[in-house]
C-alpha cells in the first residue's frame, strides 16, 4: 500500500494530487527549486525537499537527485504530475529498478507510446485507424505517388528531420508530388544533409478530440468518456470540453472500443490518454497516447464523479477496478479554460512577475485548481499555465454561463491572462453551436473579436472611468496639501530649536 | 477638467460640483450629475459608488496628462487637460488680446488629423481650421477672427510644432 | 420575465443567489447598512443601495426602505434569502400590491406555514403524521391524561405561554401527570398571569430530517430528497449531510410522498422545507415548513445537480417544472459544514472582529460559500455564519474526508470559528457509522473530546514551536541590534551638525 | 534557553547552534538538531522549514517569558526563560559561594507543585527538595548542599514568595 508520493512536479498539479492525498491520509513529499521556495507545494506538503537551481534540467528534471530525496524520506510512490519527467521512460525505469512505485505505466509500455512509429504500428495490428499514409518511410516519388492514390489527394509530404515549416508540402495531385517530392528532399538535404520522407493525409477542419483510458494491473480496462479539445493555439490547447458536441451515445461506444483495443495494444496500465482526430467527414484517426494524467482531467473527473488521482493511487496499488465500462455514466457537462500568463496580442507571448493580488472564483459546480495566492510570482522557468478554471452545469449552456460568469470573477494582478481572449470565445456563436476545429481561433478571427470586445467594453466604461481619473487628482491634491502642512509643521519645529 | 477616454472619440468636461460629505462628492461629467460615494482610497486603488454602482480601481501609472488604470478588470486609459482647447484658442489670439493678428499658429505640438477649413473658406472667429491630435487628444484649432483662409501651410498627417503657421486668416 | 432583481439580504446567501443571476444575465441589486459599506455583496451586485444604520430593524428589516428601492431601481422580482423578510407574510404582501415578484411562497401560503397551529391542523387533514398530542388546548388534566394514554408516556405537558424551562414538564405516568399539571398551570399563572396547555409526546434520540419540496405555480409538486441535519447546537444546525443514513430508496420514496401531500395541502410554490423528527423507533413526524431557500440548500445541489437558484427563479416566472418526480436521482453523498465565527468552550458566543486574512479551501468536488476575503470584518450586528463548507463524494466516505481536507485548509485568522470542533466530530466513530441525534453534541461529549484533540495537537507541535520560539526570539535581537545601529547613525549625525 | 510548550509537562533546552547562512540556521531542541529555513519573517508572522517540514507561525502576542502564537493554525502558548532552574539553584547557594548556608530559599515566587524530599530525607547537593511551579513553568529548588531535611516550611499547594524559606539542610 501507498504511504508516502513524492510529487515530481510543481504548481497546480503538484497540488491538485496533494488534495487527494491528504484526503485520504497519505503522506506527500514536495521537491523544489530556488524559484519555488515561496510556492504553495512547498507549504502544502508534508515534507518538502530542495532540488536545485530553478532551470528545470537542474531540479524538476534531475531524476538523480529526485531519486536521492525518494530514498532518503522513505517515499514509496511517486506521482509525476504532467510534464518534466511524467513522460520519460528512464525515470520510470529507474523507479522500478528501485522498487518505488510508479504511477503510471510501466517504463515499456511508455517507451512504446513515446515511440510515434512503433506505437502506430502497434495500432495498425489492432485495427484502430491511425492518419492514412505510408507505413513508414517511402523510398521515392514513384512510392509515394502510390501511396497518395491509394489514400486519396490531398497530401502532405513530410520530411522526419524537417520542421518549422521547413521539408514539409501539401501537394493536391500526381504532377504536384513528383515537383513537391524533390522540394522537399532538397530542402531537407539543404537544412540537414539528409532526407527521410514520410506520406500522411491531409485533414482539413479536423478536430481534437480524446479519451481517458483507464486499465488496471489485470487487464480491466475502460474508457471514462471523450473530451473535445479543438481550440488551440500554436497547437497548445486553451478551452476543452465533455462530451464533444460531435460525438452521441453510439459513437461515444464505438470510438470508446477502439480506446480499450488501443490500451490493450500497449499494454497500458494507470490512466491515461488516447488522441484522435477527428475529420471533418466525421473519421476518427488515433494519433498518439499520452501516457500520464492530464491537465484538463477535472472536466472528466466532474461528469464521471470519479477522483482521478484517487484512481490513480488505487491502479498503483495493484486494485482491481470497481467499475465495468456498463457502469459508467457521463452526468451533465463540462468545460476547462486554460488561464494563462500571456498576451494574446503579442502572439501569447508569456507575461510573469509578481502578482500581488488575485481573487479565485468560486460557486456553484466551478473548480478552479491554480497556485495563485496573493503575493506569489509568476515564474518566467516554467510553464504559463496558471490555473485550471472548470465549470459543471446539467446543460452545456449551464457550464457555458457558469464558466463566463466565473471568468469575469477572475482578478489576477499584474500579469495578462488569456481570460479576456476565452469570454470573446466563449460568448461568440460559433462556440454555442459547437463549430468547433483546431484553426477555430484563425478561422472565426478571434483574436480580432477581442480586440473589438475591448474597445467596447472601454466605451462603455467612460462614465467611471472618468469618474476614476477626477477623484484620483482630488485625492492627489488633497494628499499634496496635507503634505505641505505636515512640512510646514516641520519647518516650524526646526525654528524652534 | 477635459476628459478623453481610451477608445472613444469625443472630449469630455468633467469636474466636482460639490463636496457632499467626508466621502460623497456629486461630480459633473458632460452634462449629467452623478454621486461619488468613496468607500476605500489609497494611491493605489479606489473602490467607490458611482450612482449606486460599484467600481473598482486599480491606478498603473499616472503622469500630468494621461493616467493608466484598470477600471472593474479592464485597462484603461484616460488624457485629461486643463481645457486644451481654450488654452490653445486663446493663445492663438481667439482671446481679445491677439484678435489683430492675421498669421494662426499652433499652441501645441501635434498631427494633424483633419483640415476643417480649406484654402479660400470664409470662417468666424471661432471656427474650427484644422484639428490636431496631441497626448492623445484632439484639439481643435480655431480662427482667431473673422476671414478667409489663406496660405494653409499644413497637410492632413503631418506633424507641426508648437508655433508653427497653420494659416493666414485674412 | 424576471430581468432585475434585489436580493433582500447580506452575507453569503447574498453572493449566492447573485451568482446564479449573473451566470443567466438577470441584474442585481444589493441594499446595504452602515455595517456592510465594504461588504462583497456591494461589490458584487449591478447596483447596491444604502438603506440604513446597522441594526436589522433599522435597514434588513426595513420593508418601506427596500421597497422605496426596488420601486426606484426598476427591480422585478425580490430574493428575500434566509432569515431578515423571508419568511414575513406582510413584506411578501407588499411585493405583491406594488407587483414585484417576490420569489417564494405566496403570502397566503407563507401565512399558514408560519400558524404552527393552523399548520398542524392542514397536515392533519392531509394525513401526513405530525408529532403525537392533543389537536390544541387541552381543558383540564383528565384531558391530558387521556390524551397522554392514546399516544402513550413520556409526554410533555407545555404551557404555550411558557418558555425557557418553566412551564414545561416531562411526566412518565398518570400520577406525574396529574401533579405536573398543577405545577405547570400555577408555573404558569405565576410567570404570566394565564395559563393554557398542550400535551405532546417527549420522543428521545430524534434525528432532524427535512426533505426539500419543490412546487412550481400549476401545481406540479416534487420532492429534491432529503437532508439529515441533526448535528445541532442550541436547536442550531451545524453539519448536513445527504442522504440521510437511515432513509433509503423505499423510506425516502413513502416520506417524499407525504412531502408532496404537505406541500399541496398548503397550497406552497417555489421552494422550501418540509421539516420532520424521525424517531428512534423509525417513524417520522412533521414539524414545520419553512418556506424559504434554506443555508444547506447545495448539498442539495451537489446530488441533484440542479441550480436551486435558477429553480426558484422559473417557478417565479410561472414556469412548468421541466422534471417529474421519476426524472430525478441522487448521484453520490454531500456535507455541509457551518463555518461560524463563535468560541465553543464560551458556549457557542459570537466571535467577532476584522479578519485580516484568510484561505479559501478549494478542489475536486469542495464548495466553499463565503462573503469572507483578506481584509473583511465578521460584525456583531448579523448572524455568526461566515462560510458553508460543502464537499461531495461518490461515497460518504469520500465527502467525509475531503471535507476533513477542506477544513484543515481553511484559514481564517481574528476570530474564533466552529472549525476545530468539526475536525473532532468529522473523525469520530459516532459520526462516521451515522449514530446521529439531535443531542449528539452532548450524548458523545463532543466539546470534551474536542478539548482532548487540541491538547494532543499542541502535544505534537512542541518542537515547531519550540524552533518558532528560538527562531522569533533570534529576530528580535537582530532587530534590535540593527535599531541601535541605526540610531548610532542618528547619534553620529547630529554630533556632526 | 529552556522551553514550556502549553500542555506538555517537560521543560525543554532550546538554542541555535550555528547560523549556515543567510537564511538557514542550525538549532538544537532536546539532544536532537534540527536546520530551519526561513522563508518569511517578519514581526507578525514566519514561514519555514524545519527538517523540511514547512510551518507557518503567526505571533499573536510575546512577552519576555510567553509567547503566544499560531503554529499551523493551533493557538498555543510557550514559556520561555534562561535557564531557570540553574539560576535559581546557584542562587540557592547552589554554588560554591553559598555552599556553607543551610537555609534553603526559594529565588522566585511560584507554587508548590511537589514536595521532593520531605522531612527527614537525606539529600546530596543538586537533589531536588521541592517543585515549584512559576511563570507556567516547573522548576526545581535543589539542595545547596548534602545533609538532612529538616524545618520544612513549605505545603504542597501553598505559594511562596521570593526569599521564602523552604528547608533548613543540616
Amino acid at each position: 500500500m501507498i504511504e508516502k508520493v513524492l510529487i515530481a512536479n510543481r504548481g497546480e498539479i503538484a497540488l491538485r494530487v496533494m488534495k487527494t492525498c491528504k484526503a485520504l491520509g497519505i503522506k506527500t513529499v514536495a521537491v523544489y527549486s530556488d524559484e519555488d521556495v515561496n510556492s504553495l507545494h512547498v507549504k502544502t506538503a508534508d515534507e518538502s525537499y530542495y532540488i536545485g537551481e530553478a532551470a528545470p534540467a537542474k531540479s524538476y528534471l534531475n531524476q538523480e537527485k529526485i531519486l536521492d530525496v525518494m530514498l532518503s524520506s522513505g517515499t514509496d510512490a511517486v506521482h509525476p504530475g504532467y510534464g518534466f519527467l511524467s513522460e520519460n521512460d528512464d525515470f520510470a525505469r529507474l523507479c522500478e529498478k528501485n522498487k518505488i512505485n510508479f504511477i503510471g505505466p510501466s517504463a515499456d509500455s511508455m517507451n512504446l507510446c513515446g515511440d510515434k512509429m512503433r506505437c502506430k504500428a502497434a495500432m495498425l495490428d489492432a485495427n484502430v485507424p491511425t492518419v492514412p499514409g505510408s507505413p513508414g518511410l517511402v523510398k521515392d516519388a514513384d512510392e509515394a505517388e502510390k501511396i497518395a492514390n491509394d489514400i486519396g489527394y490531398p497530401v502532405l509530404l513530410k520530411s522526419v528531420y524537417g520542421g518549422g515549416g521547413r521539408g514539409i508540402r501539401l501537394v493536391t495531385n500526381d504532377k504536384e508530388l513528383q515537383e513537391g517530392f524533390e522540394t522537399v528532399t532538397s530542402e531537407s538535404i539543404a537544412a540537414v544533409g539528409k532526407s527521410a520522407i514520410i506520406v500522411e493525409k491531409f485533414l482539413e477542419k479536423t478536430r481534437h478530440i480524446e479519451y481517458q483510458m483507464c486499465r488496471d494491473k489485470h487487464g480491466n480496462t475502460v474508457h471514462l468518456f471523450e473530451r473535445e479539445c479543438s481550440i488551440q493555439r500554436r497547437n497548445q490547447k486553451l478551452i476543452e470540453q465533455t462530451p464533444s458536441p460531435v460525438v452521441d451515445e453510439a459513437k461515444r461506444e464505438e470510438i470508446g472500443e477502439l480506446v480499450v483495443k488501443a490500451a490493450q495494444a500497449v499494454d497500458y496500465t494507470n490512466l491515461g490518454t488516447a488522441e484522435f482526430l477527428r475529420a471533418d467527414s466525421g473519421e476518427f484517426y488515433f494519433i498518439e497516447i499520452n501516457a500520464r494524467l492530464q491537465v484538463e482531467h477535472p472536466i472528466s473527473e466532474m461528469v464521471s464523479g470519479l477522483d482521478f488521482v484517487k484512481l490513480q493511487l488505487d491502479i498503483a496499488n495493484g486494485e482491481t477496478l470497481p467499475f465495468k465500462q456498463s457502469d459508467l455514466k457521463m452526468n451533465g457537462y463540462a468545460i476547462e479554460c486554460r488561464i494563462n500568463a500571456e498576451d494574446t496580442f503579442l502572439d501569447f507571448a508569456p507575461s510573469t512577475g509578481p502578482v500581488p493580488y488575485v481573487t479565485i472564483p468560486s460557486g456553484p459546480s466551478v473548480r478552479c485548481d491554480t497556485y495563485l495566492y496573493p503575493g506569489c510570482t509568476v515564474s518566467p522557468f516554467y510553464d504559463s499555465l496558471m490555473a485550471k478554471l472548470c465549470t459543471w452545469g446539467k446543460t452545456f449552456d449551464e457550464s457555458r454561463l457558469r464558466m463566463l460568469s466565473a471568468l469575469d470573477d477572475f482578478d489576477i494582478q499584474g500579469v495578462e491572462t488569456s481570460i479576456p481572449l476565452y469570454k470573446t470565445i466563449l460568448n461568440s456563436e460559433e462556440y454555442k453551436t459547437g463549430n468547433l476545429s483546431t484553426d477555430f481561433l484563425k478561422r472565426f478571427e478571434m483574436i480580432e473579436r477581442l480586440e473589438k470586445d475591448l474597445i467596447q467594453d472601454r466605451k462603455d466604461k467612460q462614465i467611471p472611468a472618468i469618474a476614476s481619473a477626477i477623484m484620483h487628482s482630488e485625492f492627489y491634491k488633497s494628499k499634496v496639501q496635507s503634505q505641505n502642512s505636515r512640512n510646514q509643521n516641520w519647518k516650524n519645529k526646526m525654528d524652534s530649536v | 477638467m477635459k476628459y478623453k477616454v481610451q477608445d472613444t472619440d469625443e472630449i469630455v468636461d468633467g469636474e466636482i460640483l460639490e463636496k457632499l460629505s467626508q466621502n460623497e462628492y456629486k461630480i459633473k461629467i458632460k452634462d449629467n450629475e452623478y454621486v461619488v460615494k468613496i468607500l476605500n482610497m489609497d494611491s493605489n486603488i479606489m473602490e467607490f459608488v458611482l450612482n449606486n454602482e460599484f467600481h473598482s480601481v486599480r491606478y498603473v501609472d499616472s503622469q500630468t496628462s494621461e493616467m493608466n488604470f484598470i477600471v472593474d478588470g479592464s485597462s484603461m486609459s484616460v488624457n485629461m487637460n486643463s481645457h486644451l482647447d481654450d488654452i490653445v484658442y486663446k493663445n492663438s489670439g481667439g482671446s481679445d488680446s491677439g484678435a489683430g493678428q492675421s498669421t494662426l499658429r499652433s499652441q501645441i505640438p501635434g498631427k494633424v488629423v483633419s483640415i476643417n477649413a480649406g484654402e479660400g473658406s470664409e470662417v468666424k472667429k471661432g471656427d474650427t481650421v484644422c484639428t490636431l491630435e496631441s497626448m492623445k487628444m484632439q484639439v481643435a484649432v480655431k480662427a482667431q477672427k473673422d476671414g478667409i483662409v489663406k496660405g494653409i501651410k499644413i497637410k492632413e498627417g503631418n506633424s507641426v510644432n508648437k508655433n508653427d503657421i497653420i494659416a493666414e486668416i485674412e
